[in-house]
């Protein structure tokens, strides 16, 4: 038995990625789709194998996520598939492959459950999960403030985020004083900025997806909060700063990234250009994403040569990322795959928004810098509580 | 559209069992009050300031709701639509945020215009299913137009300066750029209240709707006063999209939103009632902000936690399921309309 | 194959009478035939070739259809009918995986809950609603489908999964899924999903048939066209009423669950105002006064979707045009389309003028042959 | 005076006595009532009021098995409110509704057809997107099932076909069936809502100027018709009209309405003297051609 | 609007019968068919005409095709008024031009008050009368002036729906079954003012009535409709005397 997919060897291949290209996350899911085809370049030249990308529009939508992927598979035969932004879109797919013996990797889904309750033998998380986010984070909260209040965008998403960062903060011995479930997408945030403003508390995390947390932050500068808290972030992606002024962009105190012009390695820098020149947008996390999980989910297959559910899988669990992929995240601790729940277990960064003097635009914006690196294994839960049993 | 009269007859026939609900209302206000002063003072004047701005954005569909009898589902569309064009005068001409202003609802209502001689005035006087389906229809369409040109990224555009830092109202501090709005909408519900009540153009409009082939046997050019009327509804819903935008951004999703959330202003203030969609309007905004405050408080008091429900995008459907059900013609509806 | 028309009676009574001989069985007829030729036409290379979406596309069938029972035969426009399908769907997808402690049960056990709840959620809300004039109606029912949604979204005792929906361990026992492909096992016997879901489509498409056939389907015509007279003339209006939204809720929710295991479990997405408002587009555009009007609107919409989405260049044998760029905004056209529709002629859609024009060419040929 | 009257008087006695008092100073006996037991129909005290306006005042009346009782009045009179209420369209503010000595006061409007209580309409209330034929064929089916029938398991076009064309005959309506209701003149339109009144099997039956909006011929036509179905189905009619020759020609007894009171029952002689009938109503009449 | 105003002047000069309004040949009829057949009329200024015939003549057709309505569609025909050809003229140009109808079933704008239905027609007349004075041909409603009309008993909404028409003070008015539904001393006062406005103001009446008796007592000039066809032109007497003329015509 096992799983299907083409075969006599992986020359071939059709990758399936169905992610969300309209919407509020657009943005997001043509930032990867662009990243992952810098991938497909990369590999057809150093493996000689030929990829056809089929793309596919997950809307917001769990149900057309996982329609997508049903046509990619049966009609399009793709070998493996990935995509999806939103943690509840990923959830979706990711319970279809597992039950329909598909590889799958949900590329931009940060949302703790993909690697817990709802992990599965064919689905491989490459990102950073919100515990580890929220654990890299952590630290620095705890110290600059003793008391939060928690903003976070109510879905999946923001939940988990939300209950990594309260957990973080109170082992540490900190006292979350109240937290607001705001809608997502929300035009109005005042309402929760007031309860915040009203709390108490000393720092204000903003949980808060997507482009939303713009919005948020500007309504925040408007009710003159901007000076009496400290601000945090556990997920950073640079481009939902982009549409602010510089001197606004700087509120935020700290933030936890997985990845972002900020890491500044050889090969980072690299990347960047290369993004810089062939995307729409300015390089940020969501390329790398793409990146990244087009890079592991074709050398699996290549490894493996077979795009068998089973075969890939065996590819996966354990292995340790030598790729450039590996060089464009940073880090010295290296990246390998978790056998127990499939997470990508990888570096993650605190950053912080540089002088405005500082922050240049050209060849692509920088306006952020790291200020430390954890090692994955030290922000990662154990497996044994991430609720995942295989 | 009556306004007034209704008021004081309406008054006149509360039951008891409204007083009771108020003053039950009033008990937890003043329970929430000893609870949370400042929270609840914040909270009431947000929700003041939010409940002006759902009127501002529904005054348009509630006039072409009242006077021409069509429900305007597309009424989203051009608030939408009204504030993806301030952002092309904003940022692709280059002109300030005033400019935007004037020119963007002239545009929206000149689409207004088109649509109306092209699809509405074959509406007139049917059912009004009939045009919230057609309306439904124009919707798609001028949605996926703006997504086609605009794309589906949300846009924003900077505010004039002065607008953007906060205003201290002495007991909380309060968006500028919303009292600004705020003050724009009773400028705006003024003049609207003026033109239809005053002057013959309210006057034929309504008999239109009621009967279009008498309107014109009487001698009125029925098919001009309706396109004006339109371009009006349009307009306004084109300044609202311009107005509202500056301070939330563009999102494509924002049409749909609020189109549901005018609707629901509407008929909880009673179709056909220009007061009564301002009294709603102020009623959805400020229980929206005071409801959790009054839940969590209500919580503390009782020692009951699980009565802190987070329940605020509910609020205005709470309400309109309450009103409809007690009141099946909202607050100050006239009896009949639309039933 | 012409559909059974909502406003009544034939023309003349010689004419009546033979047809009522040769028409009787032509909805069933009908609806064999849609079934036999709905998986062909849609997979063709040249259409859509995705086999899968036609089992979806009979499952939306029977939910606008039975919306329809509502809208175009009682004349009551539920704009929240979106939370009935979400009842089956849920219903069906929770007993199934047995989540949050919840009693895992075979999958027909928990559609017949959902259905229930569905049935009891529709006639106590129809008690409340069906006479407080129709835009109240419709959004009386928005308000309380967002209610649902807002319910669902917060997750109560763990049982909805919140805005993950509940996608884990729904597929039914007697279901199995290889890599897309649905089968249903009954002891030794193997049979494709779109047949099982086809057999689900004629019983209640005949069901609903029978419904609007009948007195009882009747008495709701005449309600729709003047509720003073009706009542007046003896026709109790409100439990008539009731009684419609009872039964459309039920069959949405008997939608709602067999879409759950083709859409492979509920997603709170389901739930929300644009699957209630697709719903009334399907129907209108297809043609609310007629049986087969949902039919014609769902297959119409559907295709739209997925063939004109993933179209790209159109070959004309000399020249190829490149229109992905234009059809991906099918909304657009779709739309455009609707409006035309609505503005022609309100309740006729796309089925009304299919009948029409193949009433014309039958005229204009035995014009011809005479 | 007869038991009934006294009765109405308590009735009121009870409710409002100084209008009762003021009442009996002005016009002695409205109608020599009916005992409302026995009565096909009576009203007992029936008052209906908008707002300020009554437009329907302590009325009792009773109108005996088989009798075709006219209602007069100036416009504006209550006479269509008046029939509003017995039947149910309209709660009444006060008062009571008897059938066939049954108290139906709390009967639902849609019930009281099922218990021998027709109307028909002042305007044209059809349904008017279906075919004559349907218009007809459907109060049928619903006279022979009930208010409520979950009748799902028959083919519609089998029940009441047959009755629903008879009456159309009935009526004198030539139009083919087939016609949709809406596309009838205005005159036809007439017939058919007496058609579809009469297709409930009714032994009580409010006609609201059954006449108006007729060419003289058919007005004479509807005339006789109504004294038919009296005589030959043995019905009670009631009937709104101003076309006083029709009021002459066929009715029993006349009843005048006032300014929503009942000011005279009588013959249509003694009606047609009456000084107080005269000037509220007739106000001298033409005499014909 | 100006245009208006040069039709009237570059019109024919020469007005052959001098007639208010004419009628030459008219065809007329809806989606299921032709209605009107070759329909003559000529109604002098200051003249008070009838229009008589059974139910389903074409009556109403005839008056609607006069004021302009949506339907009937004109197949053929012309309609001249004042000697000018108006067939291709909107309805509320005819109205402005002074021609005022009251149609059958009232038609008064149900949401409307009494004051508001008069209003209407005042704002929009040529040479209107003040609302005081066009309330005041029924004190009956001048007590219920804030009153909506669908809150009116059917007599009211017919006497507003006069009033209405009066209030526009126009030179042709059109009435169809103005006395519908209307108790007998109404209608009496009703001839009365048609009678009236007729010998004191100089309006030209054209009604359609079922009531053959109110017909003959204010009009002397009839015409007789049937199935569509102008059957004859006759006189008050012709009718009184003619038994079988009425009874084949008019089913009296
Ligand atoms: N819904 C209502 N609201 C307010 N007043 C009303 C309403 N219905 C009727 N009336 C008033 O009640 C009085 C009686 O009306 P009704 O229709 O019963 O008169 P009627 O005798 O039938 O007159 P007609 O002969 O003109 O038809 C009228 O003055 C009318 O204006
Ligand atoms: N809107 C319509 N569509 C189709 N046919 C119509 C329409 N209106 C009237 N008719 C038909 O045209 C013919 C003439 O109708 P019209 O209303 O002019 O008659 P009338 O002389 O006014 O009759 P009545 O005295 O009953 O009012 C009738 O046969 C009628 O059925
Ligand atoms: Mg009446
Ligand atoms: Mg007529």
């Amino acid at each position: 038995l096992g799983g299907g997919g083409g075969e006599g060897g992986a020359n071939d291949l059709t990758v399936g990625f169905a992610t969300s290209l309209s919407g509020p996350f657009s943005v997001f899911g043509q930032s990867a789709l662009d990243g992952a085809m810098l991938a497909v370049e990369d590999l057809e030249e150093e493996l000689g194998v030929s990829i056809t990308v089929e793309d596919g529009d997950t809307q917001l939508d769990p149900q057309t996520g996982v329609s997508q992927l049903q046509r990619m598979v049966t009609e399009a035969d793709a070998d493996f598939t990935m995509g999806a932004v939103s943690s509840s879109a990923a959830q979706a797919m990711a319970s279809w492959a597992n039950e329909n013996e598909v590889i799958y990797m949900p590329t931009g889904a940060h949302g703790d459950g993909l690697t817990g309750e709802a992990c599965g033998p064919y689905s491989f998380r490459p990102t950073a999960s919100n515990s580890m986010l929220a654990a890299s984070i952590g630290a620095e909260m705890a110290e600059s403030a003793d008391s939060w209040y928690l903003l976070y965008s109510d879905y999946a998403w923001g939940q988990t985020a939300q209950a990594a960062v309260t957990r973080i903060l109170e082992e540490q011995g900190k006292e979350v004083v109240g937290r607001s479930a705001t809608p997502f997408p929300a035009d109005d945030y005042s309402p929760y900025l007031n309860e915040a403003d009203n709390s108490g508390a000393e720092g204000i995390g903003m949980l808060i997806a997507g482009l939303d947390l713009r919005k948020a932050s500007n309504q925040l500068v408007s009710q003159g909060m901007q000076g009496d808290y400290t601000l945090a972030m556990h997920q950073l992606e640079d481009a939902v700063f982009w549409g602010l002024d510089r001197e606004s962009a700087g509120i935020l105190d700290s933030a936890g990234q997985v990845w972002g012009p900020a890491v500044d390695t050889d090969a980072s820098v690299d990347f960047c250009e290369r993004v810089a020149e062939s995307s729409e947008t300015d390089p940020y996390v969501r390329h790398f994403l793409g990146y990244l999980s087009m890079d592991q989910a074709v050398r699996a297959a290549v490894r493996a040569d077979s795009t068998n559910a089973d075969d890939m899988r065996g590819a996966l669990e354990g292995h340790e990322v030598t790729s450039m992929a590996a060089d464009i995240k940073g880090g010295d601790s290296g990246m390998y795959w978790r056998e127990g729940d499939h997470q990508l277990i990888q570096p993650t960064y605190t950053v912080e928004a540089m002088a405005v003097e500082e922050m240049s635009e050209d060849p692509y914006k920088r306006w952020f810098q790291t200020v430390n690196t954890y090692d994955g294994d030290d922000v990662a839960r154990p497996v044994s509580e991430t609720g995942c049993s295989m | 559209m009556n306004t007034t009269e209704l008021t004081r007859e309406d008054l006149a026939t509360v039951s008891p069992a409204w007083w009771a609900a108020a003053l039950v209302a009033v008990v937890l206000l003043a329970v929430t009050f000893a609870v949370e002063p400042g929270l609840f003072i914040d909270q009431a004047i947000g929700g003041l300031v939010y409940g002006m701005v759902l009127v501002l954005v529904t005054l348009g569909l509630s006039l072409i709701l009242g006077l021409m009898g069509i429900v305007n589902f597309a009424h989203g569309a051009f608030f939408m639509l009204g504030a993806y064009l301030s952002y092309s005068v904003v940022v692709t001409l280059g002109l300030p945020f005033w400019a935007a202003l004037i020119l963007a609802p002239l545009a929206v209502g000149v689409v207004g215009v088109v649509l109306e001689i092209t699809v509405l005035r074959y509406l007139y006087g049917s059912d009004p299913i009939v045009s919230l389906l057609a309306t439904f229809g124009l919707t798609m369409m001028i949605e996926e137009v703006i997504r086609a040109y605009w794309g589906t990224a949300p846009l924003e555009i900077s505010r004039p300066s002065v607008l953007t830092r906060g205003t201290d109202l002495g007991v909380t501090t309060v968006p500028t750029y919303r009292l600004f709005l705020v003050g724009v909408a009773v400028l705006t519900i003024v003049a609207v209240y003026l033109l239809i009540s005053r002057t013959d153009f309210g006057l034929t409009v309504r008999a239109g709707v009621q009967d279009g082939e008498m309107t014109e046997f009487v001698g009125v050019n029925l098919p001009v006063r309706f396109t004006a009327m339109f371009f009006l509804g349009a307009a306004l819903a084109g300044f609202a999209g311009v107005l509202y935008s500056a301070e939330t951004g563009m999102r494509t999703t924002m049409g749909e939103t609020f189109v549901i959330l005018a609707f629901v202003v509407v008929v909880v203030g009673g179709i056909g009632s220009l007061f009564g969609s301002v009294v709603s309007g102020i009623l959805i905004g400020v229980s929206a902000y005071l409801t959790p405050v009054v839940l969590s408080a209500l919580a503390e008091v009782t020692n009951q936690p699980w009565l802190a429900l987070q329940i605020r995008d509910l609020v205005p459907y709470l309400v309109m399921i309450l009103i409809l059900l007690y009141r099946p013609r909202g607050l100050f509806g006239e009896e009949g309309f639309l039933e | 194959m012409s559909g059974e028309t909502a406003t009544g009676g034939g023309s003349t009574e010689t004419l009546d009478r033979a047809r009522s001989l040769l028409g009787r069985y032509r909805v069933p007829v009908g609806l064999v035939l849609v079934v036999v030729l709905l998986r062909p036409v849609i997979s063709n290379p040249l259409l859509l070739g995705y086999e899968a979406v036609a089992a979806t596309i009979l499952i939306w069938m029977v939910f606008v259809a039975a919306f329809n029972l509502l809208f175009g035969y009682a004349g009551l426009l539920s704009f929240g009918h979106a939370m009935f399908l979400g009842f089956g769907m849920y219903a069906a997808a929770i007993g199934v995986s047995g989540r949050a402690g919840a009693p895992q049960l075979p999958f027909p056990v928990a559609a017949a809950i959902g259905i229930a709840v569905a049935a009891t959620v529709g006639y106590l809300l129809g008690r409340l609603t069906v006479e407080k004039g129709e835009i109240y109606f419709a959004f009386l029912t928005l308000a309380v489908a967002q209610a649902v949604e807002f319910t669902a979204n917060r997750n109560p005792l763990n049982l909805t999964g919140g805005s993950n929906g509940v996608t884990q361990n729904v597929l039914p026992g007697f279901v199995e899924s290889t890599r897309g492909q649905l089968v249903v096992v009954f002891g030794g016997l193997e049979v494709d999903w779109y047949w099982f879901v086809s057999a689900v489509f004629l019983v209640s498409m005949l069901a609903l048939w029978q419904i609007v056939r009948s007195p009882f389907g009747r008495s709701l015509v005449a309600i729709r066209e003047n509720g003073d007279l009706a009542r007046a003339m003896g026709i109790d209006t409100t439990r008539y009423k009731v009684q419609a939204f009872t039964i459309s809720a039920a069959f949405s929710a008997l939608a709602g669950s067999v879409l759950m295991v083709d859409r492979y479990g509920a997603s709170q997405e389901t739930l929300s105002v644009i699957t209630s408002g697709d719903t009334v587009l399907m129907a209108v555009l297809g043609g609310v006064r007629y049986f087969f009007g949902p039919i014609a609107g769902v297959f119409v919409w559907q295709f739209a979707e997925e063939f004109l989405n993933e179209f790209e260049v159109l070959h004309l044998g000399f020249t190829s045009v490149d229109l992905s760029g234009v059809l991906t905004h099918w909304q657009f056209f779709l739309g455009a389309l609707f409006v035309v529709l609505v503005v022609v002629a309100p309740l006729e859609g796309i089925w009304g003028y299919l009948r029409d024009w193949v009433r014309d060419l039958y005229v204009r040929l035995k014009g011809v042959a005479e | 005076m007869s038991d009934t009257a006294d009765t109405a008087t308590e009735t009121t006695d009870d409710v409002e006595p100084t209008d009762a008092g003021r009442e009996a100073d002005t016009m002695p006996s409205p109608d020599p009532a009916v005992d409302p037991t026995t009565a096909a129909l009576a009203t007992d005290g029936l008052r209906r009021t908008f707002g300020e306006v009554t437009a329907v005042d302590r009325v009792s009346l009773g109108v005996e098995r088989g009798e075709l009782r006219a209602i007069i009045g100036p416009n504006g009179a209550g006479k269509t409110t008046l029939f509003n209420t017995i039947m149910g369209t309209l709660p009444p503010t006060d008062g009571r509704v008897f059938l066939d000595g049954q108290d139906v006061t709390e009967r639902d409007e849609h019930e009281r057809p099922h218990l021998g209580l027709a109307r028909s309409f002042q305007s044209n209330e059809l349904f008017e997107e279906q075919t004559v034929l349907e218009n007809v064929r459907v109060v049928v089916q619903t006279s022979r099932r009930g208010a409520f029938s979950f009748d799902l398991f028959r083919d519609h076009r089998s029940v009441g076909r047959e009755r629903a064309l008879e009456l159309l005959d009935t009526v004198g309506l030539d139009a083919p069936p087939s016609t949709l209701a809406k596309n009838l003149s205005h005159g036809d339109q007439r017939r058919l809502g007496i058609a579809m009144a009469l297709a409930t099997e009714p032994e009580v039956l409010l006609l609201d100027e059954p006449t108006s909006g007729m060419s003289p011929g058919a007005t004479t036509a509807t005339a006789n018709l109504i004294e038919e179905i009296r005589d030959e189905l043995g019905l009670t009619v009631v009937l709104i009209e101003h076309d006083m020759d029709v009021v002459l020609s066929i009715s029993d007894r006349i009843s005048v309405l006032n300014r929503g009171s009942l000011i005279a029952t009588g013959p249509p002689e003694e009606i047609q003297a009456n000084d107080a009938v005269q000037d509220a109503y007739l106000g001298g009449m033409r005499e014909e051609l | 609007m100006s245009s208006d105003w040069d039709a009237s002047t570059t019109a024919d000069a020469t007005e052959p019968s001098g007639a208010l309004l004419e009628v030459d040949g008219l065809a007329a009829g809806y989606d299921t068919g032709q209605v009107l057949f070759d329909v003559d009329l000529a109604i002098e200024e200051g003249e008070l005409v009838s229009l008589l015939g059974r139910n389903g003549a074409g009556k109403t057709t005839t008056m609607h095709a006069i004021m302009g309505a949506d339907e009937p569609a004109v197949l053929g025909g012309d309609i001249r008024y004042r000697g000018e050809s108006i067939v291709d003229w909107q309805s509320h140009r005819r109205a402005n031009r002074g021609i005022a109808i009251v149609p059958e079933k009232r038609r008064c704008f149900p949401r409307l008050s009494v004051v508001e239905n008069v209003r209407l027609a005042i704002n929009h007349a040529q040479n209107p009368l003040g609302l005081d004075e066009a309330l005041a041909f029924f004190p009956e409603l001048d007590d219920m002036r804030g009153k909506e009309a669908r809150n009116m008993s059917g007599g009211e909404q017919q006497m507003l729906a006069i009033a209405r028409a009066l209030a526009a003070n126009p030179d042709l008015m059109l009435l169809d079954e103005p006395f519908e539904g209307l108790a007998p001393y109404i209608v009496r006062r009703i001839e009365d003012i048609v009678a009236d406005i007729n010998a004191e103001q100089g309006i030209t009446v054209f009604f359609v009535e079922q009531n053959v008796a109110a017909a003959l007592a204010i009009a002397d000039r009839h015409y007789v409709l049937d199935e569509g066809h102008i059957v004859d032109e006759v006189t008050s007497d012709r009718i009184r005397e003619d038994e079988e003329f009425r009874q084949r015509y008019l089913g009296v």
